[in-house]
């Protein structure tokens, strides 16, 4: 079993590190969209990295986290596309 | 180590290349178009790979529903906000892509 | 016998509580709701206060667990003092507040102004940091909505400058709580006392909380937001803030400095003392060259606090009850200046100084507030600031610090200046008349009684002096 | 053993990394778009060191309201802020780089100082939080051995309800104040949403179902394991302003002493049990062992519905508009579809 | 050193950076970010050092920044409110006559 949580919590690190790679786009833009699609995959690569790491540490409750993360992935989307990009026209 | 951690392994391995395949895809691809595809299609797969592997090591049911109740809910979330993303940029005048 | 067994103290913090709750249900009743709510809490307080002076200082586990684990209270004579005080001002500013706001504004006075006393009272029965720091920000909360009431770019700039600095303060407060806990494993007060030591962490999270309440409190040289803020809030409002909400956080640091951090060092307290006295001469010589009455007010409010200040290096239980005169005299006189100022700003319209000619015939009353008021800010005899100013100065020269009495003496000296550089345009002769506001004669009566509560102070001073002993306050930490 | 601790190490330094470097950006970035969404990408990974820490408690609640809530909210003010100031050029960094061009030589030593005496300050800390023991026990041996007479088995639900239950009563204050004042801001106004079209109404149509379902979920499970009111309440909230988004509106039944009932009804039920035990004799907030657990719901359920409804009238910002005329009631009423 | 320390320097980290900013920068909702950076900083300081036990963390900080949470989100809407307010009253996001710098 040791190998096993070994190898979740490298998922997990390499999960993390292609989301570090992930945020030059936040930085780089060059559209709001770019940035709003960025944060999204941040998003379900967080998802993916805290159920890893729920196999890992043995918390079941964290797969709580992770549906909560998942049902407010779309709010802050929503938000953005209705009120922060709307408003401009 | 038992067939179900191997398989395990196997999943997780290929969702991971998936995700790694997204990021690249979103670091890579040159319009906000374009970039939609690595994440919505690449991410979800990754994630539902991701899952189907943990899957496996559940110890319950309640679990396995959990999890893919979780993807669904990724699923969705993704692909709506990637469309309504998309087309405000689409009405708001952003430039496909064009070789 | 009724009365004895209900547990007055935690009425204190329901009564506020339940009030605001009832104020925002029924709009249209916030001024009778909110009027019978101060009349009950000043009843409570009073009922509070026998208990407290017969059976001593009282302490109330919350829940039945007891610190560590649950949240105490505790009642001894100096928070007494500031509930009783709280509760006096509270009622004067209550009925001042019934004439002063119109329907509109009550709706959104009267929730957030109850939400205040509660944060209040609740500040003053706490023996716990981390709650002092949820009353803290509920307290820091409501008071920037109060001065956000009177809406225009000038309150509005100025409440989020006191937003920003009220939040600042209370992070520093919770990073040093932080330090706290995780070296003694408790925020209790009583419990901290016993276990502090002089450790790296607690001599940060002194720094840090010191330095949290001191902005809080507007000690110069971190005074820079409160004149806007209290110069720009409706009057009653300002008269709140000068009166009562800066001296919430100088009481946390009264108590922290006198329980939980008695580690001597003359440097620090000297280096206090030093503020203070800044404090007093650069609020005086600000307040002294102000053109608008309200402005002068808040810089007088600066002056002021830097006397509570010069309290810490002398150190003795004598100089502690000064200062505390002090506070409870300036409270007073304060929010009566403050609401004898909106008094006048309603009159005329503004609240120019070169053009408050003519008042006196027009609002003897007021005026004559004002000036009663002014004798107690002064420190001249009999008004209670003249008794917190006696105590400090005896303190002074009995420890041999005599430059102190030298600040409290110019401090004085400046206080006269301006208050009689506003009454010397209130007799001078109208050039234009006046186009009158209305202002009701409550409004006027309750700006006058509030005056002369500040000098009563001054002849009464053995029964607080008397209060202030209970549970001996001052006489641990510090003022050995 | 060891890999995995390395591991972990490389997992922790990188996220601590990251999130440094996150709180930099956003508050460095000139746009001011980005740093938004760079404070949400913050916000997601502060959930994740929550996650690292041991704190499933704190973690679903920065997941609702670090990661969701506030990115919602600022959002939305930094739309007003630009459409309200339409005439003026993007409010953006006009200003900001105007100073960064003409920047006079007091502000450089300003900032050099502020840099030093930060740097001081940031030493300091350094060397006081690593002089703290190494090893305590805190509270949690107290916690743990009074958790049977708290009425739930999960620690942090006992110490939130139980054990600390006045902060948390305080606490509930504190929101209903921030709603309070900023309805004191401005006057009652309506805001009409553009036509939501098909794929929001169905995303709507099938979150807001689960988010009062995963909310109730959350309630009811705090009692013993991760979970409880204000981790239900602001998922409630999220399914709250998904709606409103989509230009949903409470009715204008609603919109009056029923709504403000629904604000004020956890600071009310948690009142009241405190009063009422102090009236039978007890004292403040001191939950009889037997009723314990069954108090503690009734006060999570009331508090998550209140938290929810004024968390997501935190989004709206203003009041509701009272019912008026006839037309009126019309129109909103087509507008609840 | 260990987990417990290592995030509760980063949480100083934090609190060190969002406080450069808030003095640094003129914009209300820069500021206002800052403050938040702030609070995660100090909020991380907390729960970081409970972790110092030997088993499970001490549950009393936990339950403490779940309280700071809530302030948190409740003082920033109030905060985004005014400086809405503000903006449109006197046409600028910022502080009138900055006396910091």
């Amino acid at each position: 079993m040791n190998f096993m949580n070994e190898f979740y919590l490298g998922m997990a690190l390499f999960l993390l590190l292609t989301l570090v790679a992930g945020l030059w786009r936040i930085l780089r833009g060059p559209t709001p969209a770019d940035r709003m699609l960025a944060a999204q995959l941040f998003g379900s690569t967080a998802v993916a990295c805290v159920l890893l790491l729920a196999q890992v540490y043995d918390r079941p409750s964290l797969r709580d986290v992770a549906l909560v993360f998942a049902l407010l992935a779309a709010v802050t989307a929503v938000a953005f596309v209705r009120r922060a990009w709307a408003e401009k026209q | 180590m038992s067939l179900t951690d191997i398989l395990t392994i196997l999943l997780l391995s290929a969702g991971a290349l998936f995700f790694f395949a997204g990021t690249v895809g979103l670091l890579r691809f040159p319009d906000v178009y374009t970039r939609l595809h690595a994440l919505t299609k690449a991410d979800n797969l990754g994630l539902g790979l991701l899952l189907a592997g943990l899957a496996l090591q559940a110890e319950s049911w309640t679990v396995v529903a959990r999890l893919l109740l979780i993807w669904l809910l990724m699923l969705l979330a993704s692909s709506s906000v990637a469309h309504l993303v998309v087309r405000t940029a689409h009405r708001r005048g952003i430039k496909l892509w064009k070789r | 016998m009724l009365m004895q067994n209900i547990p007055w103290l935690v009425m204190m913090i329901v009564l506020p509580l339940v009030g605001a709750m009832f104020c925002f249900l029924f709009p249209q009743r916030v001024k009778l709701l909110g009027l019978i709510t101060a009349l009950v809490i000043v009843v409570s307080v009073t009922a509070l206060a026998s208990q407290v002076v017969e059976q001593g200082a009282l302490r109330y586990a919350v829940g039945g667990w007891g610190a560590p684990l649950g949240i105490n209270l505790y009642v001894d004579g100096l928070s007494l003092l500031m509930l009783l005080v709280t509760a006096l001002v509270g009622l004067a500013i209550s009925v001042y507040s019934i004439a002063y706001f119109n329907q509109e504004k009550s709706q959104h006075f009267w929730p957030l102004w109850m939400l205040l006393w509660t944060a209040l009272n609740a500040l003053f029965l706490s023996a716990d940091l981390f709650n002092l720091y949820v009353t803290l920000e509920l307290l820091g909360l409501s008071a920037v909505a109060l001065v956000a009431l009177a809406g225009g770019a000038n309150a509005l700039g100025a409440a989020m400058r006191y937003l920003f600095v009220s939040l600042l303060g209370s992070l520093f407060y919770l990073l040093a709580l932080a330090l706290l806990y995780h070296s003694f494993a408790t925020v209790d007060i009583a419990i901290l006392a016993q276990r502090i030591e002089a450790t790296p962490a607690v001599w940060a999270a002194m720094a840090l909380m010191t330095a949290g309440l001191l902005l809080k409190t507007a000690l110069f040289p971190l005074h820079f937001w409160l004149p806007p803020a209290h110069a720009n809030a409706p009057a009653p409002v300002s008269a709140l803030l000068s009166a009562l909400v800066v001296k919430a956080s100088f009481y946390i640091l009264l108590r922290l400095w006198l329980e939980v951090f008695p580690l001597p060092n003359a440097a620090l307290v000297q280096f206090l003392g030093l503020l203070g006295s800044g404090a007093v001469l650069w609020g005086g010589v600000q307040a002294l060259r102000q053109t608008r009455l309200k402005m002068l007010i808040a810089y007088s409010t600066v002056a002021q606090l830097g006397y509570l200040f010069i309290a810490f290096p002398l150190a003795t239980s004598m100089a502690w009850k000064g200062a505390l005169y002090l506070l409870i005299s300036h409270a007073l006189a304060k929010s009566s200046m403050f609401l004898a100022a909106g008094n006048l700003q309603l009159f005329g319209g503004h609240d120019r100084i070169t053009h408050l000619d003519r008042v006196a015939q027009r609002l003897p009353l007021t005026l004559a507030a004002f000036a009663l008021a002014g004798v107690s800010i002064m420190g001249l005899p009999p008004s209670g600031g003249f008794v917190g100013k006696w105590l400090l100065l005896d303190a002074a020269l009995r420890t041999g610090q005599w430059w102190w009495a030298v600040i409290l003496i110019l401090g004085s000296l400046l206080a006269a200046a301006y208050i009689f550089k506003v009454i010397g345009h209130a007799f001078t002769q109208a050039e234009v008349p006046h186009e009158e506001g209305e202002v009701s004669r409550m409004m006027e009566w309750v700006a006058f009684v509030l005056a002369l509560a500040a000098i009563v102070l001054g002849l009464i001073a053995s029964w607080p002096l008397a209060l202030m002993d209970i549970g001996t306050p001052f006489n641990s930490g510090v003022a050995q | 053993m060891e890999a995995l601790t390395l591991l972990s190490w490389g997992f922790d330094v990188t996220l601590g990394g990251t999130l440094m470097w996150l709180a930099w950006r956003t508050l460095a970035s000139e746009d001011l778009f980005k740093g938004i969404v760079l404070f949400i990408a913050f916000g997601l990974l502060m959930a994740l060191a929550w996650v690292r820490l041991d704190a499933p408690d704190i973690a679903l609640a920065e997941a609702a309201i670090g990661a969701g809530l506030t990115g919602a909210l600022l959002l939305a003010a930094l739309a007003k802020l630009e459409s309200g100031s339409k005439e003026s050029q993007p409010l953006q960094e006009s200003t900001i780089t105007k100073a960064m061009v003409n920047k006079s030589d007091k502000q450089i030593l300003f900032r050099l100082l502020l840099v030093i005496l930060l740097s001081v300050f940031v030493a300091g800390l350094v060397y006081v939080v690593l002089s703290l023991p190494l090893q305590t026990i805190g509270l949690s041996e107290t916690v743990a051995e009074n958790l049977d007479a708290s009425g739930v088995s999960n620690p942090v639900t006992a110490v939130l309800l139980n054990f600390r239950a006045y902060d948390t009563l305080l606490e509930l204050a504190v929101l209903l104040l921030a709603l309070l004042g900023i309805w004191s801001l401005r006057s009652p106004s309506e805001r009409n949403e553009s036509a939501s079209g098909k794929v929001l109404d169905m995303l709507t149509r099938l979150l807001v179902p689960l988010l009062i379902l995963v909310s109730g979920y959350l309630l009811w499970v705090g009692g013993h394991a991760p979970g409880g009111a204000f981790q239900a309440g602001s998922v409630l909230a999220a399914a709250g302003v998904l709606l409103l988004l989509t230009g949903w509106r409470p009715g204008v039944r609603f919109a009056g002493l029923a709504l403000r009932f629904a604000l004020v009804m956890g600071l009310a039920v948690f009142v009241i049990v405190a009063v009422v035990m102090v009236l039978l004799g007890g004292r403040l907030l001191e939950f009889p062992l037997s009723f314990a657990g069954n108090f503690i719901l009734l006060i999570e359920a009331a508090a998550t519905l209140s938290i929810g409804i004024t968390l997501a009238a935190l989004f709206f910002g203003t009041r509701p508009k009272p019912a008026q005329s006839s037309a009126s009631r019309e129109e909103s009423g087509a507008q609840e579809r | 050193m260990n987990i417990a320390f290592f995030y509760a320097l980063t949480g100083i980290g934090l609190f060190t950076l969002g406080l450069y900013a808030l003095i640094k920068h003129k914009h209300l909702l820069r500021k206002i970010l800052a403050i938040n950076v702030m609070g995660s900083g100090v909020l991380l300081v907390l729960v970081a050092l409970a972790a110092r036990t030997q088993n499970t963390p001490d549950p009393v900080p936990h339950a403490m920044v779940i309280t700071g949470i809530v302030v948190a989100i409740s003082a920033t809407a109030l905060a985004l409110a005014l400086m809405l307010r503000l903006c449109e009253t006197s046409g600028r996001a910022e502080l009138p006559d900055e006396p910091m710098e």
